[in-house]
């Protein structure tokens, strides 16, 4: 396979389904020590309520019909502020590949990055911020860079994700409830962004 | 972690079923999509309708808070998570008479994000909605750099002063200005003696020695922004109303509304003591006690705590406070 | 112990004093001899005066239930402790319109003598007293051999029709009639998941196990009558209501008032959940559920529990329930 | 001295003020035990008063006048079930001593009976109700049979309060807070019955 068809698609997300239902409890803990303690049970409760419509697809679906699906389930079960940037993201990634049959290596950049410009539109944060797009925007860059293979595009990205994350720790918040911590915040990882690398890291693991 | 719950998962479905069982003479429940908690006689003809919402674990906020003179429909979301857009949509097309909807919002992402959607949709659906975002929250700095204030225990006064005007009978225009006025003349500080437990969490939301204090504290369990030791009442309501009186600032002559808030675990005779101390201070700065409000409205689950709420207000905004209003947690005048 | 207080022997004068700064349109309070809550406008003239009182702790009761429709003047004592006859005298003589004066007493020995001292006494200055003894609580065994059954959450039941019945002019006979009948026909059982801290005391009225719930329990931190391991909470609603539906006994076709009273530490959220299961139940025996009321009425300090209580009425009963009440914590109909 | 003066009965006070003060906790922790913990807070707030009081009586009182005056003081500032039952025991005495002087052996088991009548007519509590007659009671008999020696009378009052208090123990209540507890009582001491014994102690010891 050269590119990401929908079957690949539909696999990625049943994985980010059970990944994220195995770490629910530590995207919790990470949230409850710098935000409100429920970003792993969002998360879940959006990915199982995907689980259960996937059935609803094509046989064949398009990457974008997975998308779509996944964009919409998540914007009317996750709430809170994942739920409108999770779906924005994959409702702006399902735009982007449009009804192609297959992404190649630009394509599948060219979705990432509407997915991040989507959560940058909609939370209006700023690299550095201590949020998701501190995730999503050095993935999206070595993305770019990582030439026309696509599964070296999901490896680069899923290493700059989880580095991304990483890198949150040392920073104060700027956007979301983080940001009413002020100091406080140092030291910690923003859940957002790690609820990102775990998803762009299963991406890159899909066979 | 001991609650009176049966399943964590479902802490907030059957608060709702037990809500309406017990208010079925003022509201009927909507549980597809989950939940909106709509008043009785909604849509009311001529009316603006009130819609707000937010996470669960808030009660009485919002749900009881709906009713005459008060919202037309609360959207109760999962524990401390904002409701998705489909339940604020289907809540504000079964409150719209055909006079406009005007979503309060309090000043968190989630929220905000979540309600803007449904107001798009139902603004593609031909409904006239305004939003008015309530952040009165002095603990978290306003500046560009944040993701601004909180909107806490204020809310249910702009709740209430905008469901007067509402009811009687103020365009959509005039009902969100007089929240927004609410909103910019309301602040209010909290602090937390004792965490909460999210139910599905099953650990306290922060941890806090036994002679510690969280100063600053948020609605959702959140930490605060500073930890101090255990100091006697009066002294933890100074570092409360202080911040307040300076804020908007507060000044001699000032006629204002007091609400001392409960954060869900804290007994009425401890609200008291808070009343009397914050009651000292307006008398020591000169500052009219016009009305006064204890109880426990704006809350964190069962988190130990208070929070103290100032809201200034002219003879219009005094005519709006005392208005009838008929809901299941705030009721005079009929 | 961690409260929201400044001296442990200042908690009950600073509480009121805070009532009383935050009440003050409804109250007046005599502070010599400690303490009486008197409603401003007492006495009415040609009503008779009601008269309630007992150890603070309980708060809202009685003192927020002084007002309009509900009692003339609240008495309360130290923490915990019954009011000794001096202010509960004071109280009956500011009380006093020449129509007679109703005590409603809770069935406590220290209450009891007090008031009956302070009875004899004012009886002795010429003013008319009767007194009703309010003992809802099914957890006790009534019997020759015990003090009798507790004056608990039915209290304020017996207050509210009560009081309405003296506001519409009732004789001084017949008001205490009603009251006896209202005690006659209301049953409450209570459980505690954590206890209280009584401020002077510093440590926990009982020792209960993370997992163990203590059923049966009073409004003074007095341990129950047995202790189980935690169960889902409608298992827990089983256990109180069961008692009380086969007390009285209540039976199919019944109308009832259903109250459900949280312990001062419980969030209306788990009270809400309660009273699901409540609802239910009372739907299954095809018991009418003709009234509702959820809240922090009738507590202890800040324990974590719930109370149910049952009234059963008819047409008259219901009309005093539904009549016009205002006071501070119960509030309907103006 | 062959009887007991008013100069000694307020010696005697003086030094229940001072003991209720030292073991009020003890008394609060029995009645946390069984009952609300409050009785030792709700006596020595009673004795402190009566100590306020103290000074206003004559120079030379009567026993029966600094009695009346325990009992007035009593009575308005101590509430609960030990400020009327207390009250009355002291009020009755009071009674009993009428204007004498001094109370010889026979004028003091009149006292104390009339205090243990009051009780008994306040409460109506049987014997082995674990109450405070349980403390009084056999305190009134072994005073009656304890000869014309108003310190024997005294002693044996005291060690049989002692001992009464004791018997407490393994009772079930049926009056007051602690009968709610049914079986639960057994094992713990009634607080009444403790401070009885208390109160007869330091009126042994007072010289
Ligand atoms: N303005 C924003 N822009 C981008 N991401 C944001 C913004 N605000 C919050 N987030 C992300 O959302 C995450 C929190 O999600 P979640 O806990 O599910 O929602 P909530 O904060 O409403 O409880 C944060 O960790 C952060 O990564
Ligand atoms: N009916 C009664 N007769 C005699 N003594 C009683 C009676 N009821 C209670 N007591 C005594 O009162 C004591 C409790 O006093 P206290 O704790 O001060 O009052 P309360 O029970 O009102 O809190 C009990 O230990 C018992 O000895
Ligand atoms: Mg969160
Ligand atoms: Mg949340
Ligand atoms: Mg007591
Ligand atoms: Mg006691």
């Amino acid at each position: 396979m050269s590119g990401l068809d929908g079957a690949w698609t539909r696999r990625w997300i049943e994985a980010v389904v059970a990944e994220i239902a195995t770490r629910k409890s530590e995207l919790t803990a990470l949230d409850r020590a710098i935000g409100d303690g429920d970003h792993g049970e969002n998360l879940d409760r959006g990915f199982q309520a995907v689980l259960g419509k996937l059935d609803a697809l094509d046989d064949a679906p398009t990457p974008g019909a997975v998308l779509k699906l996944v964009a919409t389930t998540l914007i009317s079960t996750v709430g809170g502020a994942a739920g409108p940037l999770y779906g924005t993201a994959f409702l702006k990634a399902a735009m982007a590949a449009g009804d192609r049959p297959e992404l190649d290596a630009t394509g599948l950049v060219e979705v990432l990055t509407a997915a991040r410009d989507g959560i940058v539109a909609r939370g209006k944060a700023e690299p550095n911020d201590k949020t998701m797009v501190d995730a999503w925007s050095p993935a999206v860059e070595a993305a770019g860079a990582a030439g026309d293979d696509v599964r070296a595009v999901l490896e680069a990205a899923a290493s700059a994700a989880a580095e991304g994350a990483i890198a949150t720790e040392p920073l104060v918040a700027h956007k979301g409830r983080a940001s009413y911590l002020g100091e406080r915040a140092i030291g910690h990882r923003d859940p957002g962004a790690e609820s990102t690398a775990l998803i762009l890291r299963v991406a890159a693991d899909t066979r | 972690m001991k609650k009176l719950i049966n399943d964590p998962a479902k802490t907030v479905d059957e608060g709702v079923a037990g809500f309406a069982a017990a208010h079925s003479d003022l509201v009927r429940v909507v549980i597809d999509p989950p939940f909106v908690v709509v008043r009785a006689d909604a849509p009311v003809a001529g009316k603006v309708g009130l819609v707000s919402g937010g996470g669960s674990g808030h009660e009485p906020l919002h749900a009881g808070f709906v009713g005459h003179g008060m919202l037309d429909a609360a959207v109760p979301g999962a524990m401390f998570t904002s409701p998705t857009p489909d339940p604020i949509l289907e809540a504000t097309k079964q409150v719209d008479a055909g006079a406009g909807v005007l979503h309060i919002v309090k000043n968190y992402t989630g929220d905000v994000l979540n309600f803007e959607t449904a107001a798009d949709l139902a603004l593609a659906e031909g409904i006239e909605v305004q939003s008015v975002i309530v952040d009165d929250d002095v603990a978290v700095k306003d500046s560009l750099y944040t993701a601004g204030r909180r909107g806490v225990a204020g809310t249910m006064l702009v709740e209430k002063l905008a469901g007067a005007a509402a009811e009687r009978g103020d365009s959509l225009d005039r009902v969100a200005e007089i929240a927004r006025t609410v909103n910019s003349q309301v602040r209010s500080m909290g602090l937390a003696l004792a965490p909460c437990t999210v139910p599905h969490a099953g650990e306290p939301s922060f941890e806090l020695g036994e002679d510690e204090v969280e100063i600053g504290i948020g609605i959702h369990g959140e930490p605060g922004r500073a930890r101090i030791a255990l100091e006697p009442a009066d002294r933890l309501v100074d570092r409360l109303i202080e911040p307040i009186l300076e804020d908007l600032p507060f000044a001699k002559d000032d006629r204002v509304v007091l609400l001392v808030n409960g954060m869900g675990g804290t007994p009425m005779s401890e609200l008291y003591i808070v009343f009397r101390r914050a009651a000292e201070v307006l008398a020591e700065r000169g500052i009219d006690l016009a009305r006064s409000l204890v109880g426990s409205y704006v809350t964190s689950l069962e988190m130990q705590g208070v929070s103290i709420t100032l809201l200034k207000v002219d003879d219009d905004l005094l005519d709006l406070y005392d208005a009838p209003v008929h809901t299941a947690a705030l009721r005079w005048g009929r």
